[in-house]
């Protein structure tokens, strides 16, 4: 008996997921856009808010009417922060919903293994991860664009402030991921360039839960501030193991710092953290003449009110990629080959989330150091220094 | 008597386990074609002597030799390979393989094969295959399980599986069998079987046997000679009939001023 | 010098009392079913998740918090092993240990859809700034960790040694059948050792969640190294998993401060198959003690 | 082998063949390219495992080894992909002798430990050594021979299931040969096999070997079919997963390892329409096929076919 009631559930779920497999026939006309996010898995933490921005913007857009009376429909597809899964969710959007272009992936690494197969399928592809390898060389990645600032932009933001702070020694400890070893190749590169000595590179795994040893050596290296580069708790740790340490020096963290969550999480310890974040986690405290000030306000409240939590940085990055599409869409038409050349020569002085675009046949990313401010956590909220 | 000149000789050997000595200056002889019998109390030593023939303990200090060749401390594959094949207290069968396969696998000794060659050999039943389960048919018939050829090992009554194993062991054409108490769980009729089928070994293949037993019926009955291990050190070795009568064994197995009646199984 | 190599090995105590913890919880389950069940890192976080939902979510007091997250991580426990271990009459070894990897996906799963993907943190078990050695400082809530840790092992061996429960879930791994025939209930030992597994687990999951923050999937990294830690030590022995853990720990730490942080993983890797060529049993555990156990 | 195994090959085979003349869709053959991968490596893990009883957690260090020396060979040193994948397959051979025969002393949980601790050692090399660091690097040659180079998903998927066939034949061959009766022999009793003269250290040295192969194999193959790598693809959870799919399978037949391998990748696919929620789902319909497939997959279904066979010839 018991065997056949599994063998039951065991067909019905099968019988279930192949319906549903198959369900996602026809509908009428709609302009199909995929995503693909790492929703789950290590990198959830990138995927889980742009897919929730994703489908926040499908809602507004059909509700206001849809592209030029075409419905959105935006596919989302989870990677689970892997690359085979990537190149699955890819194909699967490409061969069996047929889009005209694809939003995502999330990490640098699943990007690349997209590279090819968008070039294959003649399909514009607008990433939602930093690296710059993905969109350079721009000949070899031709359909292939980016919203995130360059990792180098947020570094340099970091170097720019401590020059003037007179800073020139630093420690960096980086999380041993994709994520941070972008960041960590980055600070390298630029540290030359601002005259900034690294005295210490440490590094830590995803889900460490002390990182005292390496702070404690970069502490002993002489350095004169801490930069971290990761995401997820891993940065939480870092800053109270600063605070406890009471190492006497300032800690900066990567734009991946950029969410009210981590001041809840790491308390007290957070006062004083200084990182470059996008103007989306600072809308509140601009000007109101700034030019992105609006569209932050509106995109933060309304992703507030439907998720009640922040959008942050990576949600912004999903929010730029499909506002270019449907931008696009909206201009040419369902063509893969116009929507691309648009986003290419069309998007100029362009306000988005993640700063002022200028995309051009030269730069498939077109953002610079201006997008970052350098905020400081002060009194449990951010502060922007000048 | 069988023979005059030694098979295996062994050689002042010494092993102790953690300080504690379970042979102590061992001297033996098995000459070629006799049946030898050990028998000794329990903790004599008589299964490290066994394992120590074997391969599967290292002996301290002493040498053996086979057919005047050293064979101490090399390894038990080894050791097999010159013609030393062996049986065990706890059978070890290949238990969820067929009877067959058992015997099959008995007869790679004499039949290797290259391991990464085995996959190019595209056909069907190789020749070398076909002549192997002949072999091994053969084999099982002589020893009377010619009609459970095909029965997984560990569904055999334990008489048969000892049986089995002696099989598999004389698969490798050995020069000399240690037979680790082949009669432990066997009852009377099974223990003349197998009685039988060591005398037929020797008489028919010319195989020499090493054996280890508590049945003293079957050690009277079968042997050419019988040695007596105690405490780690040979305290007789003779033909039966000089054991039987030697005091010291008399008094290792049930103390002072009692005699061992022929066919008293001392272990029960 | 001093400062910074104190500094080093607080950090490795303090890393090494987590896998510890996880070492004890695969001996209790091991003790008595032979199975690793590598569920076990899920149990750590289930701990951790709960506490901040009684305590934060559900603001109890302090101890009630406590003993609900115990009596609802026992529950976890209970019916694991009563779904899916208990109606498996005589099963592969293998195959239950894949069955363990399925069941913490399972609990992965249900984590992720009842706390979503985030971390958690809830203030540590007594607030206060960190206790300074020779300039080195280690965190209050790191003493909390090591002194439960000691305190659950000696537990542990009262129990195991001093009380027939416990000495009838030993007997239940060595050898089932002679268990049974001595009257032994073993089906109601593994569910016990499933129950207790869960609990250790818990336990370990409360204490370092101040310290460590605790999300959904943190549970297969705590898997596999106290799984590592229980090796080392010698499987089946606590005091081998304590020690075990805590070579692990300072072994990280050491490696980092003095040789290179991207690579304290791998060194630890090393030298725990050093030791385990040179006693291929864990340090506890003799080879005749192994020789008594299948796996 | 025997003429049945060799017809279920010839069938099986036939019917892969077909398979791309039936489904257009590149992302259905593409799962199937992945299938035979990790095909690949559960053909290898079911020799070692089911056949010479040895627990691996490790095969994803192979796996990575391959994908990462034939790719740093063919993208930084100009090598032909084919010479590449060949080296690749050399240093895995070396890196099982060099785990192999430390671990020959370990058993059952503790072999699983030994063999975990090396392949999150070569995890640990590759994130911190390899090209690209945790980021990976891309732009990798497809495979190529003679000038033509092997691009659409439809030639590849052919490419990688023509190598699977290879690899199944060579296997079935093996495992019915002499070697795999020994091998079994083996799983039963490692005594009782050196008393009868088998080698039993070299034997499993030999054993692991053939398993990091077909691992580094596998791990090429993947490396140009996709044309980037970065560590994560080679950690323990791969590891676990070609584990997962030997005993979904049947560890004890070499059919278990393909259709296990196919069932496990197959699968999350299916589940997509869930959402988030697959991973419940997926952790449940496992639970649910181990615990009521103990056997494995392949083994019941045989059993089952062979039992309404029987039942026909008995009413006749």
């Amino acid at each position: 008996m018991k065997k056949a009631g599994a063998v039951f559930v065991l067909i019905v779920l099968g019988l279930a997921s192949v319906f549903l497999f198959l369900q996602n026939a026809e509908a009428k006309e709609p302009y199909k856009i995929g995503a693909v996010f790492a929703v789950t898995g290590p990198a959830s933490f990138l995927g889980e808010p742009e897919k929730n921005t994703a489908l926040m913007l499908q809602e507004q857009i059909n509700k206001a009417g849809g592209i030029n009376g075409h419905p959105l429909e935006i596919i989302i597809e989870d990677t689970k922060s892997d690359e085979t899964q990537a190149v699955l969710s890819a194909k699967k959007l490409l061969e069996n919903d047929k889009v005209l272009a694809i939003i995502g992936p999330s990490t640098t690494g699943e990007s690349m293994a997209l590279v090819p197969i968008m070039n294959n399928a003649k399909t514009p592809l607008i990433s939602c991860a930093a690296g710059a390898p993905i969109t350079m060389p721009v000949k070899e990645r031709y359909w292939i664009f980016k919203t995130p600032q360059y990792d180098t932009s947020a570094v340099e933001a970091i170097y720019g402030y401590m020059k003037k702070q007179g800073i020139s020694k630093v420690g960096i400890i980086t999380i041993s991921t994709g994520f941070g070893d972008a960041g960590r190749k980055a600070l390298h590169d630029m540290a030359p360039k601002y005259g900034i000595t690294i005295t210490a590179d440490e590094k830590y795994g995803p889900k460490d839960s002390d990182m005292t040893t390496q702070l404690t050596k970069i502490k002993a290296s002489g350095a004169r501030a801490v930069i971290n580069w990761s995401v997820g708790p891993g940065q939480v740790i870092v800053t109270k193991n600063w605070s406890a340490l009471k190492m006497g020096i300032p800690l900066y963290q990567s734009h991946g710092w950029g969410s009210k969550k981590n001041i809840e999480l790491a308390g007290k310890a957070a006062e004083g953290v200084i990182a470059p974040l996008g103007r989306l986690v600072v809308w509140d405290k601009l000007p109101d003449k700034h030019p992105q000030k609006a569209l932050l306000k509106k995109y933060t409240q309304d992703y507030e009110a439907k998720y009640k939590g922040e959008p942050g940085t990576f949600g912004g990055h999903a929010y730029d990629s499909i506002m270019m599409i449907v931008e696009a869409l909206k201009k040419v038409g369902p063509d893969k080959k116009k929507i691309r050349d648009y986003i290419e020569t069309k998007i100029k002085k362009w306000p988005g989330t993640g700063g002022i675009f200028n995309m051009s046949p030269e730069d498939h990313c077109g953002l610079d150091k201006t997008a970052f401010e350098m905020v400081v956590v002060k009194n449990g909220d951010w502060e922007i220094l000048k | 008597m069988y023979g005059v000149i030694n098979l295996l000789s062994i050689k002042g050997v010494f092993k102790n386990f953690g300080g504690l000595a379970a042979l102590q200056n061992v001297n033996l002889n098995v000459r070629q074609g006799e049946i030898k019998a050990l028998i000794g109390p329990n903790g004599a030593g008589k299964t490290t002597l066994l394992n120590i023939i074997s391969g599967i303990h290292r002996l301290d200090k002493g040498e053996i030799l086979f057919k005047d060749e050293k064979i101490n401390n090399l390894p038990p594959s080894k050791i097999a390979n010159k013609g030393i094949s062996r049986t065990f207290q706890h059978v070890e069968l290949f238990g969820n393989m067929t009877v067959l396969e058992n015997i099959m696998v008995g007869f790679y000794a004499r039949n290797k094969t290259s391991f990464f060659m085995d996959g190019f050999k595209f056909s069907f039943i190789t020749d070398s295959e076909k002549k192997i389960y002949k072999k091994s048919r053969e084999f099982l018939e002589y020893v009377k399980l010619g009609h459970k050829i095909n029965e997984i090992a560990l569904n055999l009554p334990i008489g048969e599986q000892r049986i089995l194993e002696i099989a598999r062991a004389l698969a490798t054409e050995p020069g000399l069998i240690l037979l680790d108490e082949p009669a432990a769980g066997l009852n009377i009729r099974e223990t003349r079987e197998l009685g039988e089928i060591i005398k037929r070994i020797r008489e028919e293949l010319g195989i020499t046997i090493l054996l280890v037993e508590h049945d003293m019926e079957l050690v009277m009955n079968i042997s050419d000679s019988v040695a007596v291990l105690n405490f780690g050190e040979i305290i007789a070795d003779g033909t039966p009939m000089e054991v039987q009568k030697n005091r010291d064994v008399i008094v290792a197995y049930l103390g002072e001023e009692e005699e061992v009646q022929p066919g008293y199984n001392v272990n029960t | 010098m001093l400062t910074v190599f104190l500094q080093f090995l607080f950090s490795g105590l303090t890393i090494g009392a987590v896998y510890a913890l996880v070492g004890i919880g695969f001996n209790i389950i091991y003790n008595s079913t032979s199975i690793i069940n590598l569920a076990q890192g899920e149990f750590v976080v289930i701990g951790g998740l709960l506490m901040w939902f009684f305590s934060e979510s559900l603001k109890l007091p302090f101890f009630a918090a406590v003993l609900c997250t115990l009596i609802s991580s026992g529950l976890v426990g209970l019916l694991i092993e009563r779904l899916t271990i208990k109606p498996l009459k005589n099963p592969d070894l293998l195959l239950m240990i894949m069955i363990t990897i399925s069941v913490s996906i399972v609990l992965r799963g249900v984590l992720m859809f009842l706390f979503g993907k985030e971390p958690y943190v809830y203030p540590p078990f007594t607030e206060g700034e960190p206790i300074n050695i020779y300039g080195a400082i280690i965190q209050q809530q790191t003493l909390w960790v090591i002194s439960i840790t000691l305190f659950c092992i000696i537990l542990l061996f009262l129990f195991f040694k001093r009380t027939i429960t416990g000495k009838a879930m030993l007997a239940c791994a060595v050898n089932p059948t002679a268990a049974k025939l001595a009257g032994v209930n073993v089906s109601k030992m593994v569910m016990l050792s499933f129950i207790l597994s869960a609990i250790v687990g818990a336990i370990g999951g409360m204490t370092i969640t101040p310290i460590s923050l605790m999300e959904y999937d943190k549970g297969p990294m705590l898997s596999v190294k106290g799984f590592c830690a229980a090796i080392m030590g010698g499987l089946g022995s606590n005091r081998g998993a304590v020690i075990g853990g805590f070579i692990i720990g300072i072994l990280e730490s050491m490696t980092a401060g003095y040789v290179h942080s991207g690579l304290k993983d791998a060194v630890a890797l090393v030298i725990l198959l050093l030791i385990l060529f040179f006693k291929p049993s864990g340090i506890f555990i003799t080879k005749s003690m192994s020789q008594l156990r299948k796996f | 082998m025997k003429k049945e195994d060799f017809m279920v090959f010839i069938v099986f085979f036939i019917f892969v063949g077909l398979l791309p003349l039936f489904i257009e869709s590149n992302y259905a053959l593409t799962i199937g390219i992945f299938s035979g991968i990790n095909a690949l490596v559960a053909i290898g893990l079911c020799i070692l495992m089911g056949y010479a009883g040895q627990v691996s957690l490790g095969q994803a260090g192979f796996y990575g080894i391959g994908a990462y020396v034939s790719s740093i060979l063919s993208v930084y040193y100009g090598f032909p992909v084919i010479l590449g994948i060949l080296s690749a397959m050399i240093v895995s051979a070396i890196a099982a002798v060099v785990l192999a025969v430390p671990a020959l002393r370990l058993k059952g949980h503790y072999l699983a430990v030994a063999t975990l601790g090396f392949g999150e050692i070569i995890y640990v090399i590759l994130n911190e050594w390899g090209p690209g660091g945790p980021s990976g690097f891309g732009d990798i040659p497809h495979f190529n021979i003679a000038g033509y180079s092997i691009q659409t998903t439809k030639e590849s998927f052919y490419f990688i299931w023509i190598i699977v066939a290879i690899v199944m034949l060579y296997s079935i061959n093996l495992t019915k040969s002499n070697t795999g009766r020994i091998l079994r022999a083996m799983h039963d009793s490692d005594t009782a096999c050196e008393a009868i003269g088998i080698n039993v250290p070299l034997l499993k040295i030999k054993v692991f070997i053939l398993s990091a192969l077909y691992a580094s194999l596998a791990g090429s193959l993947y490396s140009h079919y996709v044309t980037f790598i970065s560590p994560s693809s080679f950690s323990l959870f791969y590891s676990i997963l070609i584990l997962m799919m030997v005993i979904v399978g049947g560890s004890k037949n070499l059919w278990g390892a393909v259709a296990g391998a196919i069932v496990i990748t197959v699968l999350p696919e299916l589940l997509r329409k869930f959402q988030e929620l697959d991973i419940l789902v997926y952790g449940f319909i496992l639970t649910l096929t181990l615990m009521f497939f103990r056997k494995g997959l392949v083994p019941i279904i045989s059993e089952k076919i062979k039992n309404v066979r029987g039942y026909k010839f008995a009413k006749h």
